[in-house]
């Protein structure tokens, strides 16, 4: 089967109808977001960490990782591992994914 | 359909972690889904959810299943969900069973893994075996009367009839006592917080309403005899006590008789005579009633006024009803003496003042107005039974804020009083916490004591003094001196409240008040179809509350019976004629009389009256050849399921 | 413990305005910056208050370590004004410790109090009017006017009045509050040295308030500039009288400073009073405002005289000394021993004696 | 080892299985060797269904009746007594203990009272051990 | 969003129904299953993506601890496949005019979702392609979603919408959608609807904790408040487990604040709020089963467990261990190490106290969500101080104009069982109005 015409996404039909320009702030916190979670995940790559491992590692606030790591739990990109003797779960990749 | 053409779906709920963390469900479908007749078996996070009702529907929908196991929790909560479901879906909403993993599993057997998924599996399999000898039904249709039975003349009953009837539902309300107005007529001038408007005038306003709307028959001074039949088609006989008075009278009436006795109008504080007359202004009926228990017939009111007439007889009347509201409504709780000082002159019960208040206008104590008054809270309430002591466990809910605004009440007319309030916890919930606030401005004293260490009430003297632990206060001993002390009482289901779910088979709960079905589900639902139950007969609570409940419980019975027909559930008996041999052994069994023998062709047989039966099945052990058999529940199946328990043999 | 509902209301006269609103949460207590473990204030005593259990109100030294902060009438959820109770039960203490029942006039009755100011003051001012010596209208000759022997002789007349009633409220205040046995001598010397002049020369509790730094320092410059005056009276009186001094002198500096104290000191307080402007401003008795306008109208007329006598204006210098003293006297005789002023004895005192207790709860319990 | 008891337990739809439900809502604790059927009033049950329970492989039957909360019947515990007594007498007759039988009203609120029950039986059946048949 | 709106469309049909009711919280629910189950044709509006309200968000509900969801979700499927009721989600009522008795004419923004609802399935591929995270609201911020996301797992519909304000149209979720649902040229719909009679029943919102400064919420990460602890002890519960905010540890000493927000001038609200101290004892209840180890504390004035079961309820937490101190919090600082450190007077032994806890939640009061009340036009619905809607003493869910029904929280704090009684209630009453109604027409 041949590739169907390509059509004008919706998406990009209304950004030409709105002229429509990120917001800088909108725009700053999706680049934050993603180099937050980019290094969480490499943190994660081949080993199991606890929260407070992670926050050291990448030099981001614990609150914060658990923040993006909870987030990325619900997307199924990691997954809770065994728990630690004081109370904190240590996190993975989510496996087969 | 015979068993080879049932195919069976089994879904299993996961009830988001409630059976899944105990129940390993993935086994549960591995292992059910080799039972045979099974042609599907899935687990999903949530079955009842719009996505797990559409699992069912789809493959209902598509031919692939014909009859349906879910697994999930309790089928008082979900059985007709998906009973719905099928229906939707086009299959036979009968060709189900519902299996409880939840409540029955899961929850029972927590920390038992294995036990708890062999439990599962055992009930899936038995659901199944069931299944498999399954035979499509159908509702069971029948006409309903356009009409509501509505039980008791209190706030509720009132809010109920009035509903109804601007609905456009014929009412019928029997109310017990001679008049209107029950337990909130005897509130009186107490107001309703927060609207300041008192409770007589609320009560007031729906008797004028409803009185004359050509949909409602009132009956006063009666009783519900007997009810039989079913929803959609109740025989109610009621019995009506004569008033012996064909109309009003002219002058003080109640004068001319020599009898008296306590007036329960004022919760007792007052005295009447044997002729009640109409309690206040705008009651109903608006003639007056002689209390044939306490008159000896002496025959003086007959010469004073023409309208006696002491020949009268009690009657009896037979309504056909849709659908029955009991509103049976509430006694205040009546402590034992010596509880809390009663007994001691001075002692009295919150519902005493509120008649005092009402009747006098204030309230004296040997003749003085009293200068200082305790309110000891929770009297016959929240009391454990542990020790075997304590009266009622349940918080009865309004009588802080009765207190609170019997005491404001009391402030109103004496406005030096002093007033002390000794209670556990002051649970005047949402906006009445400013009805506890204006208390407090007013210059009310609180005072907190524990369970442990009730107050208690002593005479010195001619004073009460209080004796109590104050928990605000390092506990220390308080000694308060009381001209009056008023023991705030609960609520206790009433007479009426016992006497119909007697008569009903209603349930109660541990409390003694009538059961709902389910507090959030069917709220005002009866196990009984066609009965509801409103106010203060279900739980205690205040006079919004019991409006509101009383409305609610008109819902449903509007919606039940505007309809013109109830569909009831197809579980009822049959005869297999070709097994009877008509020795008549069901006929005495049966309570409903719903069993009769019928000529079939050249013999005689057995034959249900499906509108009478209940379905029951009392009947079922009494036919030595299995004859008679409950539809939906066979002997059959039942023996099947036995037998698949266990995995078809001793060696499971 | 037998209620008495007449407590509650006797407080509400001496300025517990909202106290029946309290529904006991505790916040007060959890909240104020000098409430501790063992001594919690405010809501024990705004329970004793509610509940009219005056032994114990009496029995108790707490109201003495409260500062007003107002942090607990801030926070209050049923705006029940503790911070104003306590301020009222120091009144009410005041009432208490003092057994001549002067204090309780002044405390329930403005009109007996103002009466009573008037009358210290006509006494006074008819007192030199009838009694004072040769009037040299050449110069301002004070000592003719009214040597410093008489006023002296006043001075320490009434010093020793006011500090035999204050001692003996004191000694009544001691007996209400004592809990426990007997201590040796030494530990009542060595608690007092270590207690009391400390406390009355810092008031360093006060500072433990949130915020209170300003107050503190306002309170401190009106007890120091106070205390100057004080000194200045009654070590120096002679010399003052006598001479004219050039503008560096010690005398006129530490004069000078003293006024200047006063007048911010107490011109702070009354703006802050009129402007309503914290909680422990807002609601003031009328015995604050009578103390505060003495205080403010003997500064100036302090002032007045020392500009009179320096421009050489002996009528007005003579007419002011007697207004002058005239308003001294009541500042001094009312407010010390029975009001407002009494506080600069029974703060201390009531660390100390509560040091005592804790002491004297300490010997009943053997130490581990 | 010894296979622990099973136990067939009968329930009544509107009453004893919802208290057999309220043990499980109040997180109380029985054996999960039970299995439930559930009837609309225990007066249905036939002494045959008790007799192929224990046949089939049960250590004991349970009937949890409504006692006098019975929608359906004033007599419903009279009528069940007969049934599990005529079960007992057939279960004798073949040299089965009548113990293995009984029978109890459970409330619709009675999740307490039948755990105790439930629990009870359980030990008693454990004591008899298995069926002799 | 405000360019979008400005492109909204007035839909040319004019609909017609018994019934407008707003607001699709269990009230609302009840209100027009109770209407439609009496034959009535009811509008049901909802200003989320979807219905449920806050019920559905819950854990377990207090006496019984049924699971939330188990008695909302069957109400949410039911009220979307009654026959007698449309259901429109994401919607706003803008204008409420009434112009005659027992005529009113509703003005309705239909919100576009730029999904096709009737292609979605509802299988989440968008939300996996979405660069753009924000904060969920449904999990009161305690873990992020996309900028076109699903509600909830339990929602109704269970369709995806995109979050325009946060969108950066990057087209990502529609590259990936199988079902080419997404679509961004839908374009927002006032409609102009006639009905017979309104229900309000928009129920609540929490009190907004960070106003009492002295709680530290919003500054102190492990203090959060009830609700978020209702989301962390959910079926669909954001985190694995129950975990603190903080560092994501367990905790083990959890402790309760009650009348955060209610019975407090100093927060602007001198009543109670009704529920927070059985909501309460219902988490402590589920936090021991879920944390069999942890301690759980209450600090409490009145515990007001009022209802049918619940003190008895209240008595079985006791006996669990829950402890119950007699005190209101006045002040709680965060620690270093995220500890929360709780300032407060021990009543009943009168001593000056402080408590450290690994979490502190504040029991939150309600207050009403009444913003609808400003649509009205020529009429005023009367509230009081707060804005809860003031009803008849005689008639518990009927507002001072004619016609226009109240039901739920909107009215005052109040728990589930009292909501479904007050919304069938609700039900009855507007039945009694539109037959009144009918007579007179005829």
């Amino acid at each position: 089967m041949g590739e169907a015409p390509r059509r004008e996404l919706t998406s990009e039909r209304l950004r030409r109808e709105l002229n429509f320009q990120v917001p800088e702030e909108l725009a700053r916190r999706v680049r934050e977001a993603a180099a937050i979670r980019a290094k969480i995940l490499k943190c994660l790559e081949g080993r199991e960490m606890t929260v407070r491992e992670i926050a050291r590692e990448a030099g981001i606030p614990e609150s914060v990782v658990f923040w993006h790591l909870m987030t990325m739990y619900k997307y199924n990109l990691v997954e809770p591992a065994e728990k630690t003797e004081d109370g904190l779960y240590k996190y993975r990749l989510k496996r087969g994914r | 359909m015979t068993g080879g053409g049932v195919r069976i779906g089994v879904y299993v709920c996961h009830c988001g972690g409630n059976i899944s963390d105990t129940v390993d469900v993935k086994r549960v479908v591995e292992e059910v889904g080799k039972e045979p007749g099974v042609v599907t078996a899935v687990d999903f996070p949530f079955m009842c959810s719009e996505a797990g009702q559409k699992l069912v529907e789809d493959d209902v929908r598509s031919g692939r299943v014909n009859a349906v196991v879910v697994a999930a929790c309790s089928p008082r909560l979900h059985e007709a969900t998906f009973r719905a479901a099928i229906s939707r879906a086009g299959g036979n909403p009968y060709m189900y069973y519902h299996v409880d993993i939840r409540e029955e599993c899961s929850w029972a057997h927590e920390g038992d893994r294995e036990g708890a998924t062999e439990k599962a599996i055992r009930h899936v399999r038995m659901a199944v075996a069931y299944l498999r000898r399954a035979e499509p039904l159908s509702k069971i249709k029948a006409a309903s009367e356009r009409s509501v039975l509505v039980i008791g003349g209190g706030l509720a009953g009132l809010r109920a009839a009035l509903d109804l009837a601007e609905a456009g539902v014929r009412v019928y309300l029997v109310e017990r006592s001679p008049f209107l107005g029950g337990n909130a007529a005897r509130l009186g001038a107490l107001k309703v917080f927060p609207y300041g408007r008192p409770a007589i005038d609320i009560v007031r306003s729906l008797i004028g309403k409803l009185v004359g709307r050509r949909e409602v028959t009132i009956f006063t001074n009666a009783e519900v005899e007997a009810v039989s039949g079913y929803i959609g088609n109740f025989d109610v006989r009621i019995k009506v006590w004569p008033r012996y008075f064909k109309g009003k009278c002219a002058g003080d009436l109640a004068r001319v008789c020599p009898k008296r006795a306590r007036d329960e109008f004022y919760f007792g504080v007052a005295e009447r005579t044997a002729i009640l007359l109409p309690p206040f202004e705008g009651a109903y009926p608006d003639i007056p009633a002689i209390d044939i228990n306490l008159c000896d017939r002496c025959g003086l009111c007959a010469k004073a006024c023409p309208s006696v007439d002491l020949s009268q007889e009690p009657q009896t009347v037979s309504v056909r009803v849709g659908a029955i509201i009991a509103a049976t409504g509430f006694r205040p709780y009546a402590p034992r003496n010596g509880e809390c000082g009663r007994g001691l002159p001075g002692v009295i019960t919150l519902h005493e003042l509120v008649g005092a208040l009402n009747k006098f206008g204030g309230i004296r104590v040997d003749g003085r107005a009293p200068e200082s008054a305790v309110f000891i809270y929770c009297v016959g309430s929240r009391q454990r039974r542990a020790g075997g002591e304590g009266a009622n466990e349940y918080c009865s809910r309004y009588c802080c804020i009765a207190a609170l605004d019997a005491a404001l009440h009391l402030r109103e007319l004496l406005p030096g009083v002093r007033i002390y309030h000794v209670a556990r916890d002051i649970r005047s919930y949402g906006v009445n916490e400013l009805l506890y606030e204006a208390a407090g401005r007013l210059g009310d004293v609180f005072v907190k004591y524990s369970e442990e260490a009730p107050p208690r009430v002593e005479r010195q003297g001619d004073k009460l003094v209080v004796r109590v632990r104050d928990v605000l206060t390092e506990s220390v001993e308080l000694e308060i001196p009381a001209d009056l002390v008023v023991l705030v009482t609960g609520m206790e289901p009433s007479d009426g409240t016992a006497a119909i779910a007697e008569r009903l088979k209603l349930q109660r709960g541990p409390d003694g008040f009538l059961q709902e079905v389910h507090p959030k589900l069917k709220p005002v639902e009866t196990a009984l179809g066609g009965i509801f139950i409103a106010g203060t007969a279900q739980a205690p609570r205040g006079v919004a509350e019991t409006l509101a409940s009383a409305s609610a419980a008109a819902a449903r019975a509007a919606s039940l019976v505007l309809r013109g027909y109830v569909e009831l559930e197809p579980f009822v008996a049959y005869v297999d004629a070709s097994k009877c041999n008509a020795c008549e052994a069901c006929i005495s069994e049966c309570p409903y009389g719903a069993i009769e023998i019928v000529r079939a062709g050249s013999r005689e047989v057995a034959s249900v009256n499906e509108a009478l039966c209940k379905g029951c099945g009392a009947c079922i052990p009494a036919c030595p050849n299995s004859a008679i058999q409950l539809r939906g529940l066979t002997s059959a199946q039942i023996e099947d399921m036995i037998r698949s328990a266990l995995g078809h043999g001793r060696s499971a | 413990m037998r209620v008495d509902h007449r407590l509650a209301d006797e407080l509400r006269e001496l300025g517990a305005r909202n106290i029946s609103q309290c529904y006991s949460c505790g916040v007060c207590t959890a909240i104020c910056p000098l409430s501790e473990e063992g001594r919690e204030i405010p809501r024990r005593m705004v329970r004793y208050a509610v509940l009219g259990l005056r032994d114990r109100l009496e029995r108790s030294l707490e109201p003495w370590l409260c500062y007003y902060c107002g942090e607990c009438t801030k926070s209050c959820p049923r705006g029940a004004d503790p911070g104003a109770l306590m301020m009222a039960v120091r009144r009410y203490l005041i009432t208490r410790y003092d057994f001549t029942g002067i204090s309780r006039v002044l405390y329930r009755s403005p009109l007996a109090e103002a009466l009573l100011a008037a009358a210290l003051f006509l006494a006074v001012v008819l007192g030199v009017y009838f009694l004072h010596g040769p009037v040299n209208l050449e110069r301002v000759d004070m000592e003719s006017f009214l040597p410093a022997g008489v006023v002296d002789a006043a001075d320490i007349a009434v010093a020793a009045t006011l500090a035999s009633l204050l001692l003996a409220n004191a000694y009544r205040m001691y007996r209400l509050t004592r809990r426990g046995p007997r201590l040796p001598l030494t530990a009542y010397i060595t608690e007092l040295v270590k207690t009391v002049p400390p406390h009355f020369f810092t008031q360093l509790r006060m500072l433990k308030c949130r915020g209170s730094v300003r107050d503190w320092v306002m309170h401190a410059l009106t007890a120091y500039g106070y205390g100057i005056v004080f000194v200045l009276v009654v070590l120096f009186l002679r010399a003052i009288h006598a001479g004219v001094y050039p503008a560096a002198h010690p005398l006129r500096l530490a004069g000078y400073v003293a006024s200047a104290l006063l007048l911010a000191g107490a011109g702070y307080a009354i703006y802050g009073r009129a402007r309503r402007s914290s909680v422990a401003r807002q609601y003031s008795h009328p015995t604050d405002w009578l103390f505060l306008i003495l205080l403010l109208l003997t500064t100036l007329t302090g002032v007045a005289l020392h500009v009179f006598k320096y421009l050489n204006m002996p009528l007005e210098a003579y007419v002011c000394y007697a207004v002058h003293l005239g308003l001294a006297a009541p500042l001094l005789i009312l407010e010390v021993p029975f009001a407002k002023w009494s506080h600069i004895a029974y703060r201390p005192l009531a660390i100390y004696f509560a040091r005592l207790n804790e002491l004297r709860a300490r010997r009943l319990q053997p130490s581990p | 080892m010894t296979r622990a008891p099973q136990i067939l337990v009968f329930t009544t739809s509107t009453i004893s299985d919802p208290g057999v439900a309220s043990a499980g809502l109040m997180r109380l604790k029985y054996p999960p060797q039970t299995a439930i059927i559930r009837v609309p009033c225990s007066s249905m049950i036939r002494p045959e269904w008790i007799v192929l329970a224990i046949e089939s492989g049960f250590d004991g039957v349970f009937v949890a009746a409504d006692g006098t909360d019975c929608p359906y019947l004033r007599d419903c515990t009279e009528r069940t007594a007969r049934g599990v007594e005529a079960a007992q007498k057939i279960l004798a007759s073949r040299g089965v203990e009548p113990e293995r039988v009984r029978m109890a009203a459970v409330c619709s609120v009675c999740g307490e009272a039948f755990v105790r029950i439930i629990n009870d039986f359980f030990n008693a059946l454990s004591r008899l051990g298995p069926v002799r048949l | 969003m405000q360019k979008i709106l400005e492109r909204a469309e007035a839909a040319g049909e004019q609909l017609s129904y018994d019934a407008v009711v707003i607001g699709g919280g269990i009230a609302g629910m009840e209100a027009s299953l109770s209407l439609a189950d009496m034959g009535y044709r009811v509008l049901l509006v909802e200003r989320e993506p979807t219905i449920g309200g806050k019920m559905f968000l819950l854990s377990k509900v207090f006496p019984t601890l049924d699971c939330a969801s188990c008695i909302a979700t069957p109400k949410m499927a039911a009220a979307a496949r009654h026959p007698n009721i449309t259901l429109w989600t994401y919607s706003e009522v803008r204008r409420v005019r009434a112009l005659d008795r027992g005529a009113f004419e509703v003005d309705i923004l239909r919100k576009p979702r730029f999904v096709n609802e009737s292609l979605c399935t509802g299988c989440g591929l968008c939300e996996d392609a979405c660069p753009v995270v924000v904060p969920k609201e449904l999990d009161f911020g305690l873990r992020g979603r996309k900028a076109v996301y699903i509600p909830l797992d339990t929602a109704v519909p269970r369709k995806a919408v995109v979050d325009i304000d946060n969108c950066i149209l990057c087209g990502q979720c529609e590259r990936r959608c199988p079902a080419g649902a997404i679509d961004f040229t839908q374009k927002p719909r006032v409609y102009r609807v006639r009905a017979r009679a309104v229900v309000i029943a928009t129920g609540c919102r929490p009190f907004p904790a960070e106003l009492k400064e002295a709680y530290g919420y919003g500054r102190t990460p492990n203090v959060i408040t009830a609700l978020q602890m209702e989301r962390l002890l959910a079926p669909t519960r954001p985190y694995n487990a129950v975990l603190r905010p903080s560092d994501g540890r367990e905790p083990g000493n959890i402790g309760y604040v009650l009348c955060a927000g209610s019975r407090d001038v100093t927060a602007g609200n001198p009543r109670c709020s009704q529920v927070c101290c059985m909501y309460s004892i219902k988490q402590a209840q589920l936090l021991l089963g879920a944390l069999p180890l942890a301690d759980v504390t209450i600090y409490y004035m009145d515990v007001r467990a009022y209802g049918k079961g619940f003190e008895e309820f209240y008595q079985r937490a006791r006996s669990m261990g829950v402890k119950f101190v007699r005190g209101r919090v006045a002040r709680i600082e965060g620690l270093p190490n995220g500890d929360v450190r709780v300032m407060y007077e021990d009543v009943e032994e009168g001593r000056l106290k402080s408590a450290v806890h690994d979490l502190v939640v504040l029991a939150v009061g309600l207050l009403p969500d009444n913003e609808v009340l400003k649509a009205f036009e020529g009429v005023t619905i009367h509230t009081d101080e707060l804005g809860f809607v003031k009803v008849d003493p005689e008639d518990p869910v009927r507002t001072n104009v004619e016609g226009v029904f109240a039901a739920g929280c909107i009215t005052g704090p109040k728990d589930i069982p009292d909501t479904i009684l007050e919304a069938a209630a609700a039900a009855m009453r507007c039945a009694a109005f539109l037959k009144e109604v009918e007579a007179r027409q005829t």
